[in-house]
């Protein structure tokens, strides 16, 4: 059976490239780079490059990357390492309402602990307003964190604005570009950001190492405390095959992006304009165009559930994704797309396919010949459809 | 993380010893790291003659007392007590910034000795 | 030149088998274990497995294992987890003068902040007395934290007595088994555990993993907030391929500890004898014979400083390490040595060799006829030998 990858917002595989790379570290360099030996001292020449690679391509310098072990962890480090360490300035937070649950999670832990929090709405099309973020600013605001893409939906926010807003106010600002990274140019002056979380193994390279970006001047409290690597922000043995094949990766992606976009983009609304064609009751959630990141379709197909769509398309070899709550571990299905403004039973029917670097047009086809067979098939066995007709 | 001018000093350091008539020593230790160097030479005329050092300390230590002695060898004491600290460390191509203390030592204990054969002199 | 690496315990080379393992989760099985489709049902059943095998190698269940970045970030969970979970029951915490920096420096955050500590000291051969512990014992303790092997100079901890001595007063009992592991029988049960912190680059797993033991029924803070990964203990996406590297170094050191033992103690042995017997003035470190890890060597070279050892042995293809302030970063020397009454002037001229499942008696006659060398040229050097002898 042909198996087709259509979920790279939830993982990619490793570029081989990378992943040679990451081969020559496990086995051959394989130091401590903290070590004062010749076996150490390479590793951390190579951790700098990794370094570099990794500053260039979101227009940083060196010494203003901090290695955590992902995304998520980069996003709980900004968000509670700035709240302690501004705490006695300030205790006010606002986010929005279609951040990851690393950034959600985390306020609300802080919610719990002292700190107020302010979560702004996203329009249908899930995008946060300039002007909402602006009113939720109160004098003892630290702190406003929005994320650059989402991840289930696309949706490409104003982050420059609001970080000029934020950086008028003396409001430290942070960006979630987990999902932009790759997919759209960053570049950390030019968004007026302080903090920035970008993770490795959704830009082909491997699982378990993430970075913060960090302001040159910008304190924030570290998580774990130990041996003093990163600057003492990020202790433990660094992660070195992994800090190098996430270097490797960002210069792929670098050198790859604006050629790989236009495919990407061509391949999307090729698909986004397959499944309108030829299923009906469907809803694109997100902006269409330039608003959404180049690699991602999210549609709801009315009158079927989430995760019995993914296991069918699962059983003719497609991978995608959904925000129906069977699918999430809670109950509920996605907040992104309730936020969006769905109701809850069109939130169930909703289906994430993610492109990558390795999509074809032939899988495109295939995905478009079994798609509309299955939703077919569920709708003859959902209560909802008949009532409907 | 050394320069191949410091592995080259430590490996292959100039100058160690101690001078058993000398007339000008001096001894530093570096509180911050416990390190410890000791320098002896024989001055004549004001001018250093010969200098030899003792160091314990670290690769860095070694290497900038190794460059000191190298430096203000042949120099009046007054051209010697010109150079600084920083100027070993540039001479050796740079230290890492952890470093950077080593290098304090190395000019401070040139300076010390100058000083004892000053006093040593004007004792006479 | 030969490269003969002896410092095992500040990291491994990870084992061919290992990483030929990771390669397949790098390019071939890369899903993301959470989705519901295949590529991501297989890596999540092969996490499943690592997570039995890792479990097994200290006797604990698999449900009581969560995956971390490494032992840093899993000492950190512990200590900081179970403090803010039990604050309300008391704030003092327990621990010893020569634990590593992840645990040492996690007790000097949580004295900032609201908690109490007492850290109880070792005798000169660098072990802690239960009696000690009994003592520091108060009513409102809540956690006791001891390493059960000493990094620096290889001192078996009496961990089992400690942990009983936890459990009859209702104390929870952390122990950081990150350098006996593989190397020493642990057994979570005999030990009276509660929480243990293990990491995989120290026992040729990738580097970047790591796992905290979490006894059925603990409950702890967790540090991260994200996706839920982990029984939510620990959110982030799962560094798939590490932790399946990690299973499978746990799973070749249960099968080869035993026979691997004999051989390093035998080496360890040989290099101890041939360094005492051909240098005067050295000071052996921590216990000989078997109160300590069978890889370790540890000794004290009067008249000369650590970091210029470890350069000119590193010059004739040599790695150690050592515990001079030189090469510490921060400008003390070791803790560890210092705590076991060693002067600051003995304690820079430390030397660590830690041996591996590679070092062969070649090795260890090379390094016998290079130290001593070594050491005449360095003591030549010395402004401390000549006025000593
Ligand atoms: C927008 C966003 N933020 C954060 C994360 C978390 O990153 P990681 O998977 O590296 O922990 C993800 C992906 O899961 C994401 O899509
Ligand atoms: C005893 C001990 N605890 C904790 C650690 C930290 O583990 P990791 O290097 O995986 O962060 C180490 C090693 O550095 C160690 O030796
Ligand atoms: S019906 Fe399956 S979780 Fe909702
Ligand atoms: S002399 Fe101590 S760090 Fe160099």
């Amino acid at each position: 059976m042909k198996r087709i990858y259509l979920d790279h917002s939830a993982t990619t595989p490793v570029d081989p490239q990378v992943a040679e790379l990451m081969m020559v570290y496990f086995t051959e360099y394989y130091g401590n780079p903290s070590s004062v030996h010749s076996f150490g001292r390479q590793v951390h020449k190579a951790i700098d490059e990794a370094r570099e690679k990794v500053a260039s391509l979101i227009g940083a310098n060196p010494s203003e990357i901090t290695f955590t072990s992902g995304g998520t962890e980069a996003d709980n480090l900004a968000i509670q390492g700035a709240a302690r360490i501004r705490a006695k300035k300030g205790t006010h937070l606002i986010t929005s309402a279609i951040e990851h649950h690393a950034v959600l999670d985390t306020f609300k832990y802080l919610a719990k602990n002292g700190y107020e929090i302010t979560i702004v709405p996203v329009d249908e099309e899930g995008l946060v307003s300039v002007q909402d973020i602006e009113k939720a600013i109160r004098p003892d605001t630290i702190l406003i964190s929005i994320m650059h893409a989402n991840n289930e939906v696309g949706s490409i926010q104003p982050v420059a604005e609001i970080g000029r807003i934020a950086r008028e106010k003396g409001i430290l600002f942070h960006v979630d570009a987990v999902q932009s990274l790759g997919k759209l140019p960053i570049d950390v002056n030019q968004m007026n950001v302080d903090l920035l979380t970008i993770s490795s193994h959704k830009i082909y390279g491997p699982k378990g190492v993430g970075a913060l970006y960090i302001r040159k001047g910008v304190r924030i409290s570290p998580l774990v405390f130990g041996g003093s690597q990163e600057r003492k922000v990020r202790s433990g043995t660094e992660n070195a095959p992994g800090i190098i094949g996430f270097g490797k990766a960002c210069e792929l992606a670098g050198q790859r992006m604006a050629d790989e976009n236009i495919e990407l983009v061509r391949l999307r609304d090729k698909l986004f304009d397959g499944i309108l064609a030829s299923i009906d009751r469907v809803k694109v959630n997100g902006p269409r165009g330039a608003k959404r990141l180049p690699n991602n379709v999210n549609i709801s197909i009315n009158f079927i559930e989430g995760e019995s769509l993914l296991l069918s398309l699962d059983l003719v070899g497609i991978a995608g994704s959904s925000g129906s709550a069977c699918t999430s571990g809670s109950l509920d299905p996605s907040h992104v797309l309730l936020a969006m403004g769905l109701s809850h039973e069109v939130a169930h029917g909703s289906l994430r396919l993610s492109l990558g670097r390795q999509n074809t047009d032939e899988e495109i086809d295939y995905v478009l010949q079994e798609l509309p067979k299955i939703v077919q098939r569920l709708r003859e066995m959902s209560p909802l459809y008949h009532k409907a007709i | 993380m050394y320069s191949e001018k410091v592995i080259d000093h430590f490996t292959n350091p100039r100058n160690v010893g101690e001078i058993e008539n000398a007339n000008g020593v001096g001894q530093v230790g570096n509180a911050k790291c416990g390190d410890i160097m000791r320098i002896s030479m024989v001055v004549e005329n004001d001018v250093i003659k010969d200098i030899k050092f003792k160091t314990f300390g670290c690769g860095a230590a070694v290497a900038t007392s190794s460059m000191v002695t190298e430096m203000v060898k042949g120099k009046s004491v007054n051209e010697a007590l010109d150079i600084s600290n920083a100027a070993v460390a540039e001479a050796l191509g740079g230290l890492p910034e952890a470093k950077l203390h080593c290098s304090n030592l190395a000019a401070d204990a040139v300076h010390e000795a100058i000083k004892d054969y000053i006093q040593k002199k004007t004792k006479v």
